[in-house]
């Protein structure tokens, strides 16, 4: 795994939140966006106090998504 | 050889204590380097290796000596000034004697350093170093790599026993069931001259494993302040400045900085503080995570509200021009009929005002032409008055001179301006042809008639 | 004098006037000349009057209109 | 002499007097033609005054009617 | 006078009025000339007050309709 | 009047104001063409009506289903 | 009215309101264009409530796992 990963999947989710904070997401794309951000919570989430190993599996299994 | 003057060994060695002695009785003040320190625990005697070099090469190259009774008072005095103890290579100012023992030769007997000079040769090394790294562009090389959002797997460079370690993993273990590090020591010698070799080393050797980490910290604690100049050094220096990985300092001291600790991506000082910098990297994207979380669903019900009021505005907006479009067109058309209403009698009015003057022509124009008329004929009347009278004037006048010219024409006329008429037998004689001599003839005057007779006729 | 136009009267009046005017005239028909002219003009002026009086009459019909 | 017209009394006695011009007539004569163009003369002259009175009259009553 | 359009009426009036004007109308024809100005006028007259009764008429239905 | 559009009857009504105000058209005309601007007033007024009741009605259903 | 995106129907929705305030709509076709305003006001309605409950429900499981 890239060390960028961590990096990467905050800053999607604050990119994400930005966006929906500026009006940047219309309502046709807003769930997805959700669900989207979601996703990037749980993953950060499980990068602070999952073992490396799982943490990969998390991230593995969003990048399949993307 | 007989007549050679042969010496005793003794002899030689006294001529040259005597002259040594003499010659250098006071002590001097030399400077050089230390190529090796030669110290002996045991006896506390000391023996440097001293040289002078230049561009290289050895100029010059001595055995001295340090009694143990001076060694103690040198070492102590220098530790406490120079901040480092006397070390191979460590360029030196120092009061010596020199001497020379028959049985031992020639020595050079130091009593006294001036750690002051070393201190002053440490910083332009110092300096020197910072040059040559700032020439070679790695003075900010490790700070300006990104900084690591999350320190989650670590190279930790300390030494087992260190109090530093400890410390660091004393509190890393404190969060270790809310946040997961994974850290990996690669242990190194962390002060004196010996520790320049080995920080080299673990430090190349996490290098082939970068991608295994996050960052690299050198962690040192609990040791004194001396033996820093390991973190001056170039070599040292210029590996930590290379590293793919950012590479954190917690070397603990108080001394001025050193060049590691200048050029590291981060100095924290203290191992503790470097814990608590991973930690609160930790705690820090827990929070922006939260705060992602939370603002996302503020953001979202927030958009809702927004879109909806949205919604009805357009609405309310839709309502309200509809009646406007409405409302206008009734205006327009209210407008219209007003202009009809004000239009129409104008069509009337100006029709009539011209019937009006067309009407007041009329009566001028025929009176007028009936009074010119009149005054035409009035005209023609005096003209056949005037021409009337003319006709009869100019035949008056014409009479008058028909009569003027008859009474001209007349006998009687004639015959008064002394005329006179001939007649034979009452007949006018106009040819003598006719006439003889004694014919009677009568002259007619206006006065009266002659009776006469013809004597002769002349022709 | 039977009823005559104006503009004929006229006429025979002008001719009349510019046969005496160039002196086409003799003095034994001058007399009956001058009569036939003074004929005309009473006849002329009998016009002018009659018909100043028809327009007269027609004006102030119009007016009483208004 | 009986009535006459004027132009033919103006034409004899014109031609009267051009005869007495032009020396054609004989002396025995001549008193004679004097005679008869003096005659012609007052008849032309009464014709005038005739024809004077009457245009005059014409002429007078036109204006009366004035 | 038959029914008559008002502009052909005001036509005619026109050009008698020109005529007059210019005196290409002899005395002979001019009171009958003026007779007929003089109908003209009347019957465009009458046109008009007609005319303008009907616009009233319907003017006065338009307001009322408000 | 058969159904007609509203514009073509806006245009055709402003089209007999511009003409009446500015004199274009004559008196003949006048009665029939004010007659015209009077029906295509209430034929306008009418669809305006009509088409008011039914945005009207249009709108209110969509406050109800607020 | 067939699915439609949120922005479709939101920007066709904008574009009547639009071309009702600068008067580009005639009367004659207003009622049509307000039926349709109408049709897509409620369109979008819809779909607001239907991202709303998607929304609410990706929240909801996230809240669910901490």
């Amino acid at each position: 795994m890239k060390k960028m990963k961590y990096n990467q999947a905050l800053e999607e989710l604050e990119q994400i939140v930005t966006e929906i904070e500026n009006e940047e997401i219309s309502v046709d794309d807003l769930a997805e966006k959700v669900e989207r951000a979601s996703k990037l919570i749980e993953a950060c989430k499980g990068i602070l106090s999952k073992t490396e190993a799982e943490v990969e599996k998390i991230l593995k299994g969003m990048e399949g998504e993307e | 050889m007989a007549d050679v003057k042969v010496y005793q060994l003794s002899d030689i060695g006294k001529s040259l204590q005597n002259m040594i002695e003499k010659h250098y009785q006071s002590g001097f003040w030399i400077k050089a380097e230390i190529s090796k320190l030669n110290y002996y625990p045991k006896t506390g005697h000391c023996f440097p290796d001293l040289v002078e070099r230049k561009n290289g090469k050895i100029k010059a190259q001595m055995r001295s000596i340090i009694w143990s009774t001076h060694y103690q008072k040198i070492s102590k005095n220098f530790l406490q000034i120079a901040k480092t103890p006397l070390e191979d290579g460590m360029q030196i100012l120092f009061r010596a004697k020199v001497s020379y023992h028959q049985t031992y030769g020639f020595s050079l007997q130091i009593l006294r350093i001036d750690p002051k000079f070393t201190l002053g040769e440490l910083a332009v090394e110092k300096e020197k170093c910072i040059y040559k790294l700032k020439q070679e562009d790695l003075f900010l090389r490790n700070k300006n790599l990104a900084s690591p959002l999350l320190i989650k797997r670590l190279a930790i460079i300390s030494y087992n026993t260190s109090k530093g370690y400890a410390d660091f993993l004393n509190i890393i273990n404190q969060y270790k069931n809310e946040f997961k590090i994974h850290y990996q020591l690669f242990p190194s010698l962390l002060q004196g001259d010996k520790a320049e070799q080995q920080l080299v080393e673990q430090l190349q050797l996490i290098e082939q494993r970068k991608t295994a980490f996050d960052a690299v910290c050198i962690i040192r604690g609990g040791g004194g302040e001396v033996g820093m100049n390991c973190y001056n050094s170039f070599d040292v220096a210029k590996t930590l400045a290379e590293m793919s990985l950012p590479v954190y300092t917690g070397i603990g001291h108080s001394t001025n900085e050193t060049v590691c600790e200048m050029i590291a991506h981060k100095n924290c000082i203290t191992p503790t503080d470097f814990a608590y910098d991973v930690i609160h990297k930790f705690k820090d994207f827990a929070l922006r995570v939260e705060v992602a979380q939370q603002q996302i669903e503020l953001t979202v019900s927030h958009a809702f509200i927004y879109t909806n009021k949205y919604l009805q505005g357009i609405s309310i907006n839709l309502q309200k021009q509809v009646h406007n479009l409405v409302r206008f067109q009734y205006q327009k058309i209210k407008q219209l009929n007003t202009q009809c209403q004000l239009a129409s009698p104008r069509i009337v009015n100006s029709a009539r005002e011209n019937l009006f003057q067309i009407q007041n022509g009329i009566k001028r124009k025929p009176v007028f032409v009936l009074h010119t008329a009149s005054q035409m004929l009035n005209h023609q009347k005096r003209i056949l008055s005037l021409l009337s009278h003319q006709i009869l004037n100019s035949n008056q006048q014409l009479l008058a001179n028909q009569k003027q010219r008859v009474k001209y024409l007349s006998p009687e006329h004639v015959l008064k301006r002394g005329y006179s008429l001939i007649l034979k037998k009452g007949k006018i004689i106009t040819d003598l042809d006719n006439l003889k001599k004694g014919d009677v003839i009568e002259n007619l005057t206006s006065k009266g008639k002659i009776k006469s007779s013809i004597k002769d006729i002349q022709k």
